[in-house]
């Protein structure tokens, strides 16, 4: 009798709602208290680490492109929808049809997106601006972003993952759950594309998606990307100084993980993102996910025996040697973007140009493919500094190439113009942040106060705590 | 001679022999050196060199010493019981010797091992314990008859293990 | 009584010889089978791998510098007499007083060096040319190397190693049994250089010792030895073609290996690479030191629980990754060679080639120190790419230098010389291979038999094995 009874509450799934997908964290917060509290505790990772005052060589390698504009360093989960809104890269719309974005740009950054996908289509989602959807997007990265809303399992929510696993040779029904436990963050911490997509929708209306696509049928290495980059004739920008038709790598971090001796031993991110953890006589997978050094006793320690401070030592020696050799590439693909820019103004032609143009787009991607995921360095090191390396030395390539074309124009012992500050180099690359920053606050005052009060009124948003989360962005006073 | 006398000579005899042995193995196990949990306090005794030396070229070199798998160290009178009791059983058996050229684990012995294994692992593994019965099928309350060195058989002294299995041991001269 | 004896057979060390040291392997191998048996098996590894073959640009980067000449892949311990002997860089002297090299080369290859170093003394044996000493080098790296003759215990037989240390802030009293299993190989597998040391001899004479030192004062690091080698002002060679006062790196194996993850985890060059053995009922260290991807078994598997097979792969990885960027940083610097060569014709001043010149001095010291001990790639992988890294940056950057003073000088576009085989990289730099293998082989037939006949003859040389070892060398067919 009892005994049976104890077994059925135990095993009982609290089914969040019987049908469709909630994407409230709040009310799945009622059934799992401890994961939502930690999940709440992502919010400590606020700051805004400005990444183009850091490294204003960014800005010259992202010329004519929105990363040029505003990017920082990731936070917590819990700001996910915030950094998206207030970053400048999104702009400042008017209204729905407004603004240099489309609506892929919240396929990441919401718990809502497979509520509305499910409820739109997906190709439906995919179309149309960014600005069409904010009342509806409002939530941030939450349990529906990995849970299936009836049985609480892992889930992978996102259709454009499945598809990529299946074209790189995996079969879905094969997957494991450890390898869940890392394919949940390969959904959002992947390299991606915009991938135009004609359909006709349902009032038969011709219309073009652009769907979040992940470039892996060749393989999820630097190489196999780019073999399918270019078999494919896509370029993601013109770079508005080199003229180069430029990649952007973003985030590859599941991909590079991969290549590390972590993933060949079987761990996934959650190992050491979400280790368990002990309240009392409770244990759960913390939702706090965050940098694993904050929580070593947790993570590292399950399987290492060393001090703290050692893993500290170590993983900084790791960080150091890519710091290095990533300032090496930025000023050599910097130098090399305005090295290009001299040569085109100084009259060099198409047939000239073409082999040092190939060469830079290489070299940037791999440059950016390395590092763009923050944690490769660690993940992955031997193949971040592998790639580091190669990307440098096709850089200096360029410039050796470019150089033989100045001189043959008469140009010789040219300087780069000084990119040393963010100010600068925005600046040499044409970035009017001033009106940039005027724009957004209009629309942060303005239409965003509105979706905002609209996905209250109609319950969509009805979490305390993520109404409260302080306001940040590279652009406000800290 | 009286039997008292008798009695009074055996005494002091005894007792001197137990003083004289008491001294000898003191000197000849180094006694005071037991007080500190150094790996090669055991080599005292040059019976335990080729376990010192198997140890020594083992995983568990960096990271656990003799006592760390031979003495329960959770609780201290326990520890201490059984350090001088083994140390007792140790240096008669050195002293009078009754051991073979292939020594053997006792079962309280083997009993506390295990007990260190699995204290070890348990932060290591936390499942382990949890499972422990239904992976490795351990009963009874001393764990069963199945030990973890059944199966890892080369934790950490290796398969082959006698008293001159590993000649020349440099290490544990160097050590000393 | 029967346990005194045992403790006393337990504890008997046989002691080799009652004085001095006993310098012939043979004599150890009546007390010790197993280590004299394995110790032979290092004969198993006797093929000559042409590194100068394999990567022609090696020539152009040795120019003028005994390296050109001939360079092969370490071989097995039993080899390196032969090795040494048979090199072209020893050349072919006809006696004691000639030839190219001096005594210090006979250092790391025979345990007949701390015994002719007892007997001489320090300074005396470092005096004079190589073949001084031919006929009491006869015995390769044996046990005297590495044990004392009379304890059987491991000890430094080097007193230059013991000097580093200290020079670099250790205290040779503290070190460990553990230290020594790496320090035994660090006599030899160290980055080292040849210190003039002025001393007046027993019979009054001025005299000046070539002694090998390790440049340790400022540190192990790459960085660390550039500094030492700069402020003290010292260059091995002048290079041909760029007239660079260039560095030479030899295999700074110990330097690099305190670097990685196994040193820092309390690994030991033997815990590889002469891991316990089982033979019978006896466990031992084998003394067949090689590739530990010969043994997986014995030396990984104490600690790991992969398949061979993974092992395999993750090493081959690993070696991928720095022989791409090893290339890449090869072909650079023979190109930075080259061209300043160009420069210097054309009538580039001194002046501007400074900058040039410094920064190819400092090049090619990092690649060297990161590749030439062979096994960094796996024991340091993360530094060894990292200074890869820097090493072709700095390559490159001495390039696009060297471009602009030759368009100063009105050549645009050059084009270096083809370096593409052996044959041709040793025209480039002047080698005349045919001569030097004449002179090398009369050397073989006369000086060096009779060194050989002599050592026989007064029982220096006693060993079969060694007498029947198979004579190999790059110019001689397989
Ligand atoms: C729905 C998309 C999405 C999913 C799923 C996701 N992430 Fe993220 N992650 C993001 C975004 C977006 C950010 C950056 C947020 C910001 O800066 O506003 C981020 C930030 C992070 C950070 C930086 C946090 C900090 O405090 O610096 C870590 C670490 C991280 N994610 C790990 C993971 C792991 C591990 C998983 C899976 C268990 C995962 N993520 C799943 C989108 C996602
Ligand atoms: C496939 C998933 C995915 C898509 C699509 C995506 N992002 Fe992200 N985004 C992430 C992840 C993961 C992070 C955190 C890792 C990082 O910062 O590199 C992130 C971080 C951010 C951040 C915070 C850090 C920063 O860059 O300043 C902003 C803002 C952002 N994204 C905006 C956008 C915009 C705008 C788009 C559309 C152009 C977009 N994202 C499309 C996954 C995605
Ligand atoms: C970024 C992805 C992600 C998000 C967002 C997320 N989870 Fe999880 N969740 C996981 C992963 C991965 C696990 C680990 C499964 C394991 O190891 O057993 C997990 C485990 C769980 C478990 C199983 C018990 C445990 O703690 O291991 C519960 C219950 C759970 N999550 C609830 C939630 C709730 C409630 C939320 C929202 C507040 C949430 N999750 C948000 C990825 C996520
Ligand atoms: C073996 C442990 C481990 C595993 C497994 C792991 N990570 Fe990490 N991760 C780290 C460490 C350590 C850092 C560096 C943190 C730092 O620099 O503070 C890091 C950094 C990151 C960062 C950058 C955070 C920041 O703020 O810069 C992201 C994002 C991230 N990891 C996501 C992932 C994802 C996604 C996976 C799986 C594909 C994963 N991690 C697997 C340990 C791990
Ligand atoms: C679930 C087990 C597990 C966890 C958790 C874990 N590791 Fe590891 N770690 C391994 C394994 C397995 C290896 C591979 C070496 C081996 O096979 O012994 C490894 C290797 C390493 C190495 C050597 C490889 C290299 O890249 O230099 C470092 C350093 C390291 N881990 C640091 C960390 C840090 C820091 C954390 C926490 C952020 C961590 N590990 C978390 C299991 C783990
Ligand atoms: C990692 C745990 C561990 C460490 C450390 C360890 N031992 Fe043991 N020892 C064992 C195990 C397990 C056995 C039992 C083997 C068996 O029953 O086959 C054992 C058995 C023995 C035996 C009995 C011989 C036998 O084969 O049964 C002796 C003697 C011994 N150990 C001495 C030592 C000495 C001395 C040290 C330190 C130098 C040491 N041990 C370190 C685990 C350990
Ligand atoms: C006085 C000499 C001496 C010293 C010191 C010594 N041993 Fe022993 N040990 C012996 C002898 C003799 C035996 C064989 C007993 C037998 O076979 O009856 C033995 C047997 C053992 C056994 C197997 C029998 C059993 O008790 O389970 C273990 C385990 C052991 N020793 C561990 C150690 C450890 C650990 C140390 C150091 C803390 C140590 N010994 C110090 C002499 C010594
Ligand atoms: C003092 C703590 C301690 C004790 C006691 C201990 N271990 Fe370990 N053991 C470790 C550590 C630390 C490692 C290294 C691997 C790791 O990081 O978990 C390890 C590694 C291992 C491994 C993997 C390496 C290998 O050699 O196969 C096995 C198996 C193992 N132990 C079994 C045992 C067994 C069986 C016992 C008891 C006879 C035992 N351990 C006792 C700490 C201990
Ligand atoms: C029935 C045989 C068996 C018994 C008994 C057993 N193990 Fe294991 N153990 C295994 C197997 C099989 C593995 C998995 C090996 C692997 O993953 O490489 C393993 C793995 C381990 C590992 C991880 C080793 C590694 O290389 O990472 C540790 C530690 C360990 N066991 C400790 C113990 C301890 C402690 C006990 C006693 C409580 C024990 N084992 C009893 C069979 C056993
Ligand atoms: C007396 C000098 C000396 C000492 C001491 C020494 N080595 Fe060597 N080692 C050499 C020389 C010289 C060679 C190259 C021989 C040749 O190619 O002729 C070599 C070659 C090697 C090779 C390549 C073998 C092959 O088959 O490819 C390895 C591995 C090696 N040594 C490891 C070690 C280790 C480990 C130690 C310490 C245990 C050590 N060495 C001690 C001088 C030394
Ligand atoms: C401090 C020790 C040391 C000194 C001094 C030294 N060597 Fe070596 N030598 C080694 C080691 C270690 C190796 C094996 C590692 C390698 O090949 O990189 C080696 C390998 C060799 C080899 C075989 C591989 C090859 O290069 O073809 C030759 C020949 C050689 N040395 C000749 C010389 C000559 C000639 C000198 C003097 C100029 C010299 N050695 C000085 C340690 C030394
Ligand atoms: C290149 C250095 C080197 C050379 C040459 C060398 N040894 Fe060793 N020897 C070592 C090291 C290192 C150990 C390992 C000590 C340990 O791990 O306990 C060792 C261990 C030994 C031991 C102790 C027992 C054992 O096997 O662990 C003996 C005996 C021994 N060597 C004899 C010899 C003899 C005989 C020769 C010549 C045939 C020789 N050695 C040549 C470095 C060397
Ligand atoms: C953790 C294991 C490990 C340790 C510790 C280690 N090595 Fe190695 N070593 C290797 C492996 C693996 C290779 C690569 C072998 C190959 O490429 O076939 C290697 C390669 C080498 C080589 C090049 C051999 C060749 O033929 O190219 C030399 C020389 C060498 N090691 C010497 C040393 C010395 C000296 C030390 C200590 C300072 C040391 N090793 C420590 C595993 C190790
Ligand atoms: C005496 C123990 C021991 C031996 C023997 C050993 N390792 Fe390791 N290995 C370690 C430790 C400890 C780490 C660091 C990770 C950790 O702390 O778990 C490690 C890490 C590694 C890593 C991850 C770090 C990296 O550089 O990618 C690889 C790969 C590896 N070992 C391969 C090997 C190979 C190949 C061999 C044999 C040639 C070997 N190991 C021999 C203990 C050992
Ligand atoms: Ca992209
Ligand atoms: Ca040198």
């Amino acid at each position: 009798g009892g005994k049976k009874e104890e077994q059925a509450l135990l095993n009982a799934t609290p089914v969040i709602k019987e049908e469709g997908i909630e994407a409230r964290s709040d009310e799945w917060g009622k059934y799992y208290p401890h994961q939502y509290d930690s999940w709440k505790q992502t919010s400590e990772s606020s700051k805004i680490e400005d990444q183009l005052e850091k490294y204003p060589q960014l800005v010259i390698l992202w010329a004519g492109y929105g990363f040029a504009k505003d990017y920082n360093a990731p936070r917590g989960h819990a700001f996910a929808l915030q950094s998206n809104r207030n970053t400048l890269r999104t702009g400042g719309p008017t209204g729905a049809d407004d603004g240099p974005m489309p609506m892929a740009c919240w396929t990441c950054k919401s718990s809502d997106v497979p509520r509305l996908m499910e409820k739109e289509g997906e190709l439906e989602f995919f179309t149309g601006k960014w600005a069409r959807a904010g009342s509806e997007i409002v939530n941030p990265i939450g349990c529906a972003d990995c849970h299936n809303t009836q049985t609480s399992q892992l889930e992978l929510s996102r259709p454009y993952l499945k598809r990529a696993l299946e074209e790189s040779g995996q079969e879905l029904d094969k997957l494991t759950f450890q390898d869940m436990r890392s394919l949940a963050c390969a959904q959002c911490h992947s390299e991606y594309y915009f991938k135009k997509t004609p359909y006709t929708d349902k009032s038969g209306k011709d219309q073009v998606a652009a769907v979040v696509t992940f470039p892996w049928a060749k393989g999820l290495s630097a190489e196999n990307m780019e073999e399918y980059y270019n078999e494919y004739g896509f370029m993601d920008w013109e770079h508005k100084m080199s003229r180069v038709p430029m990649l952007k790598a973003q985030h590859p971090g599941y991909e590079t993980f991969t290549t590390g001796i972590h993933f060949k031993r079987g761990l996934s991110c959650a190992d050491c993102h979400m280790p368990y953890t002990q309240k009392g006589a409770i244990k759960f997978s913390t939702h706090k996910i965050q940098s694993p050094l904050d929580n070593i006793a947790n993570s590292c320690l399950t399987c290492h025996r060393q001090s703290e401070q050692e893993f500290k030592d170590i993983v900084q020696e790791k960080l150091d040697r890519k710091n290095q050799l990533n300032v090496i590439a930025m000023n050599s693909l910097a130098a090399a973007h305005l090295t290009a820019k001299k040569a085109w103004e100084v009259g060099a032609t198409q047939a000239e140009m073409a082999p040092a143009i190939d060469t830079i787009r290489s070299a940037q991607w791999l440059w950016d493919y390395s590092i763009a995921s923050h944690g490769s360095f660690f993940h992955a090191p031997g193949e971040t500094l592998r790639l580091l390396g190669v990307a440098n030395n096709k850089a200096q390539q360029a410039r050796i190439t470019l150089s033989g074309i100045l001189a043959k124009y008469g140009v010789i012992d040219y300087e780069v113009p000084d990119f040393s500050t963010k100010e600068k180099a925005q600046q040499l690359a044409g970035v009017p942040l001033d009106k940039l920053v005027d724009e957004k606050q209009t629309f942060r005052k303005g239409l965003m106060q509105e979706w905002n009060n609209e996905a209250v009124e109609e319950g969509r948003l009805t979490d305390e705590f993520v109404k409260g989360l302080p306001e940040k962005a590279s652009y406000l006073p800290e | 001679m009286k039997f008292e006398t008798v009695l009074r000579y055996s005494a002091f005899i005894a007792v001197a022999i137990a003083l004289g042995m008491g001294l000898y193995l003191a000197k000849e196990s180094k006694a005071t050196s037991y007080l500190s949990s150094d790996a090669i306090a055991c080599t005292n005794c040059h019976v335990m060199e080729s376990y010192y030396a198997s140890w020594q070229h083992s995983s568990h070199a960096m990271r656990a010493v003799c006592v760390d798998c031979h003495l329960p160290v959770d609780n201290y009178i326990d520890k201490y019981a059984s350090k001088s009791r083994d140390g007792w059983n140790h240096s008669v058996a050195f002293t009078l010797n009754t051991y073979g050229k292939r020594m053997l684990i006792t079962d309280d012995g083997a009993r506390r091992v295990q007990e260190n294994c699995i204290r070890c692992h348990s932060s290591r593994s936390k499942t382990l314990i949890k499972n422990i019965d239904r992976y490795h099928a351990f009963d009874s309350e001393t764990l069963g008859d199945r030990k973890c060195w059944d199966c890892h058989r080369e934790v950490p002294h290796g398969k082959v293990r006698s008293i001159n299995g590993t000649p020349n041991t440099l290490g544990v001269r160097w050590d000393r």
